[in-house]
């Protein structure tokens, strides 16, 4: 097991692993989600209160969950890339980011719709709203943080430092609505008691699993191909990198000059 | 502990390696002066080996401990609000080491009472690079790293770093020194490592 | 330890050398505690609500313009250099600095608040939370500023990328404050966000000078 | 003049060195809009009354945190040199150094107020009057800012007399910036304060660049 | 103008004198090394001749007019995120000047592509002192005023400086120059300075 996770974390090992786990992992996850938005939107009964407009919790709660799942995920890569220098998982931290800044923005937004007809104002200053917000300067942080540094590296392993410091804000985030009073609904499905015994209408419920299965399907996709891409990036020179991204019958052909748009695993034909 | 062995020394900067595989030693009584081209890489050899900076591969045996060795940068390390004897007593405090005389140390580089209290950034570069070099006497260390310590000393400054260095080896001290121009002084046991890579 | 009190005793003496840097933060500070009362009407009860806000919006400004020059001076003049291979943990060096940094810019404010306090339309009870809320809280803060400035220090075109990164970092101790100050004025028991409060100092000044060590001898290494 | 043209195309660039940095101050902004809310209960209509002091801080603390950097790489550097003996007066260059700060840090404020006034409960129409009041505004703080910048570089005992020279032309920026807000508000005609603000811009633009070369020939001669 | 007279300079740093009454002159075609202890005075004199700095009495008649001199002092006044080629155009821009190859300039100090185009935080001591010097090749100027220009340069900088040298005075050209070392090349028409008070 050690020493599988040993080889694993060797670049041209990832990226070849990644290569053949990430499609399956992207056309299960849109399979799913597809497959709930049609439960969703068709199938589940429209709520005695809130009417249709409850149907975007099936993009809300896994986006929201998401975005804090992917900054935990990104502060133990952080941790394994600070303890152990590993420069996969340096790769990962930075590769996380972007995404996870997006989930962030998706709940911000769809929270802010939903919180519109629900308690009449896209925004209030509520704690897990705020918190929320904080967790998307935390994101950004980290991006900007990379691009402040020259130096690859460095830059991935500031990210981890802040990424770990950053992980207070999770909790503060999951538990604001019993910490403080809050507009917001406390928790019906993500608590360990909730899951036991679930107080929502199964039909309701159903999409809503199906939907965050498929998202964190969907993360660990993206998640993958941008990793492959960073290691790409980092690896420009090494040989490996040139194997897969030059034509073989090339043998002049110049390494890569580098930039994210160059290393793509399609120039290979 | 008399003897540093470097072995396939790998460095690199931003994404250019620097130094591909350096090996080299440097026993008691030695000096190394490393010279090299602008850009060679000497000042990254040096921060390696003083563990400012991680090399990419290689190894360094034994690496000298940090009460062991003296690094004297670029950077002379001085805080401008600071006179040269706070700056020295700072430094020392920070090493955990005792002064007995931090103004003989400053003397001994040719700082006199009123530039020794006068805050270092109103002294001239050559003054500077004297306090700087005064940390070399005010604590006998064995390992000398010192990045180009020439550099703004004038003729009488020369003198005194060439009796310094001659005093520290025959005290069984090493030092690994960059610099352009020659090492002042009679140094019998002088060799050099020439890093010239073109950059 | 006689290195991290050395490194103490250097702040407070470079300190006492420059103190136009010093007054800066402190004029600033006192337009921006100005600014409030003068905004609005003298008597609008408008001004009691935002007092904690505003006393620690305040602790917050002076440990961002605090900490922004905290560590550039010593890598302009390789100072931090030394540091980075001195004899002595590199993480008690910096838990050093931050609390001479805190002694010069965050004590003056805990001292003030029960002033300002008072001033601002407090009662003595909330008052009384306030300042054990500020006691407990600053040294977060100017922790957290310093983990931050550690970051970006080594970063050539760093920004405006310090800022970004203390207000997110700060904000629990600003709710957490805010809190326990709106809990004693609604009569309510302060205990569990100065609970809070206390963790993260406890957190903070236990872990974050190791996490400032490793960030820095990252960025400069 | 196509020297200061230099000048400013240089600050850009070096600003702009690094991807999205336009999108930092807007985050800064929003960072710190987002503290004060903190610091009390989620709906108390305080809130409003104190939006446009919470942003007219917010540009204060731009203006701070920017220009405190602004020399002082170049005179590390040594470039602050070769601008003084270059062929072209001082005051223009710092003129243009600021207008390239103006830019990069205030700009996107103003910008963004109209959003951050709605965003923290403010109507239309004194919406904007901030946004006028701060596209009058900030360029003040931003040439005071440079000008104590300038002041605390080189000599550190003129800084002493900072408070003297910058409480004078900060607070009634931030006051009338926020009087025009506040009269709008009420319905009154927020002219005045706007004339007033207006004002204190013209003698900002012309004076203090002047001031600030003085006071930098003055710390480096 | 071709003659550059100083009368009875008086400077002082903080409240100290360091140079009293000082007299000489520098016409067309000659280097004036300027000598002294570390401390003696050289950097302040090269600033107050720049017109970076005041002198408390004396003359200095014609004062040589901005756009007639160059200044390169003991700092290179590079912006480090800016690359050297670009910190050349600026410099350049700033003066009112017009570079027909700013390249070439660099290049003939040795700085080849990769280096111009890299910023120049992330140069070497030596490369940093030859992108400053790059300046005085990219824009003919008649005065030259070198505050330690061979710092940090190798042999093979020295060897170009010492050309850039002697085109320069062939062509007119004056030169005010302090170095610890001597300067390298051929040069009949050197003169000495000493300064040599006692700091
Ligand atoms: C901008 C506004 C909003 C934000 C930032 C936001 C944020 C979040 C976050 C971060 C979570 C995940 C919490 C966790 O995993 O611990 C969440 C869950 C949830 N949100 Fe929102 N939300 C917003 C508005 C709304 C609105 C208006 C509603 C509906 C009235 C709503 C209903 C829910 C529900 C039902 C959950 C699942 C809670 C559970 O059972 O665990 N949200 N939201
Ligand atoms: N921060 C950096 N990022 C990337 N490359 C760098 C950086 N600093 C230096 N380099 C490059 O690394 C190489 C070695 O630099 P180093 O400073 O070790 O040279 P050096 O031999 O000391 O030169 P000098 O004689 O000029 O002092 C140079 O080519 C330089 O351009
Ligand atoms: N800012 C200052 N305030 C007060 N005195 C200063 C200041 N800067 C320099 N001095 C003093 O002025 C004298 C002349 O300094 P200067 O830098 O001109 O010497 P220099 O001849 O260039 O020396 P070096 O060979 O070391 O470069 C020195 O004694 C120095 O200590
Ligand atoms: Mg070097
Ligand atoms: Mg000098």
């Amino acid at each position: 097991m050690w020493t599988w996770f040993h080889r694993l974390a060797s670049p041209p090992s990832f990226y070849r692993f990644a290569d053949r786990l990430a499609p399956w992992l992207l056309v299960s996850g849109l399979l799913l989600i597809g497959w709930a938005v049609w439960l969703g939107l068709f199938v589940a009964p429209a709520d005695y209160q809130q009417g249709d407009a409850f149907r975007i919790i099936y993009v809300h709660v896994p986006a929201a969950a998401l975005s804090l799942s992917i900054y935990t995920a990104m502060s133990v890569a952080g941790a394994i890339a600070l303890i152990w220098r590993m420069k996969l998982a340096e790769v990962a931290v930075v590769s996380a980011a972007p995404i996870g800044a997006s989930f962030t923005a998706l709940a911000l937004v769809t929270g802010m719709l939903w919180g519109k007809p629900t308690w009449g104002a896209y925004w209030v200053w509520d704690a897990r709203l705020t918190s929320e917000l904080v967790l998307l300067f935390l994101y950004l942080g980290v991006i900007g943080l990379q691009q402040a540094y020259s130096d690859a590296r460095m830059a991935a392993r500031a990210c981890a430092w802040l990424a770990l410091v950053g992980v207070v804000n999770v909790p503060i985030v999951h538990y604001s609505v019993q910490w403080w009073n809050s507009l917001h609904q406390g928790s019906t499905l993500l608590s360990a008691e909730a899951i036991a015994n679930p107080k929502m209408a199964p039909s309701m419920l159903k999409p809503l699993l199906l939907s965050m299965a498929g998202n964190y399907l969907f993360f660990g996709a993206v998640w993958l191909r941008r990793m492959q891409n960073g290691v790409l990036l980092r690896e420009r020179r090494a040989k490996w990198v040139r194997e897969i991204a030059l034509p073989a019958d090339l043998p002049n052909a110049r390494p890569l000059a580098g930039g994210p748009g160059t290393a793509k695993r399609g120039d290979r034909t | 502990m008399s003897r540093l062995e470097v072995h396939q020394l790998v460095v690199s900067r931003g994404d250019r390696v620097v130094l591909d595989g350096l090996s080299f030693s440097v026993a008691a009584g030695e000096v190394l002066h490393i010279l090299g081209r602008n850009g060679a890489g000497k000042t990254s050899l040096l921060e390696v080996l003083c563990g400012l900076r991680r090399a990419d591969s290689g190894r360094i045996a034994p690496q000298p401990e940090t009460r062991e060795r003296h690094w004297v940068g670029h950077k002379n390390a001085l805080n401008p609000s600071l006179s040269a004897l706070e700056n020295l007593q700072f430094w020392a405090a920070l090493n955990g080491e005792r002064l007995d005389d931090p103004r003989a140390a400053l003397a001994a580089v040719g700082l006199l009472k009123p530039q020794q209290n006068r805050p270092s950034g109103q002294l001239s570069t050559g003054q500077k690079r004297r306090a700087a070099l005064a940390r070399l006497v005010a604590v006998p260390r064995r390992w000398w790293f010192l990045d180009e310590p020439l550099a703004g000393l004038d003729v009488q400054g020369l003198a005194l770093f060439a009796e310094l260095l001659g005093r520290h080896l025959a005290g069984g001290g090493a030092v690994l020194v960059t610099s352009h121009q020659p090492l002042p002084g009679e140094l019998p046991s002088l060799r050099h490592l020439d890093l010239s890579a073109a950059a | 330890m006689s290195a991290a009190v050395a490194v103490f005793r250097r702040e407070l003496r470079i300190a006492l050398r420059r103190r136009a840097e010093w007054v800066q933060p402190l004029v600033f500070y006192g337009i921006v505690a100005l600014l409030f009362p003068l905004g609005i009407a003298p008597e609008s009860p408008a001004l009691k609500v935002f007092a904690p806000a505003i006393i620690w919006v305040g602790a917050l400004l002076a440990a961002l313009l605090g900490v922004e020059r905290l560590f550039r001076a010593d890598l302009d003049d390789g100072s931090l250099e030394q540091m980075l291979i001195a004899d002595a943990p590199l993480a008690l060096l910096i838990a050093a600095k931050l609390a001479a940094q805190w002694l010069l810019t965050a004590a003056p404010l805990v001292l003030a608040s029960p002033l300002l306090g008072l001033g601002l339309g407090l009662e003595p009870g909330p008052v009384a939370i306030l300042f054990w809320s500020l006691l407990l809280g600053t040294p977060t803060l100017i922790f957290t500023g310093g983990f931050a400035a550690a970051l970006t220090v080594g970063a050539p075109r760093a920004g405006l990328m310090l800022p970004i990164l203390v207000l997110p970092l700060m904000t629990p101790a600003v709710i957490f404050g805010g809190g326990a100050v709106r809990a004693a004025a609604a009569g309510l028991p302060p205990d569990a966000p100065l609970y809070f409060l206390g963790a993260l100092l406890a957190l903070s000044l236990t872990l974050l000078p190791m996490a400032a060590a490793g960030a820095l001898r990252n960025a400069l290494g």
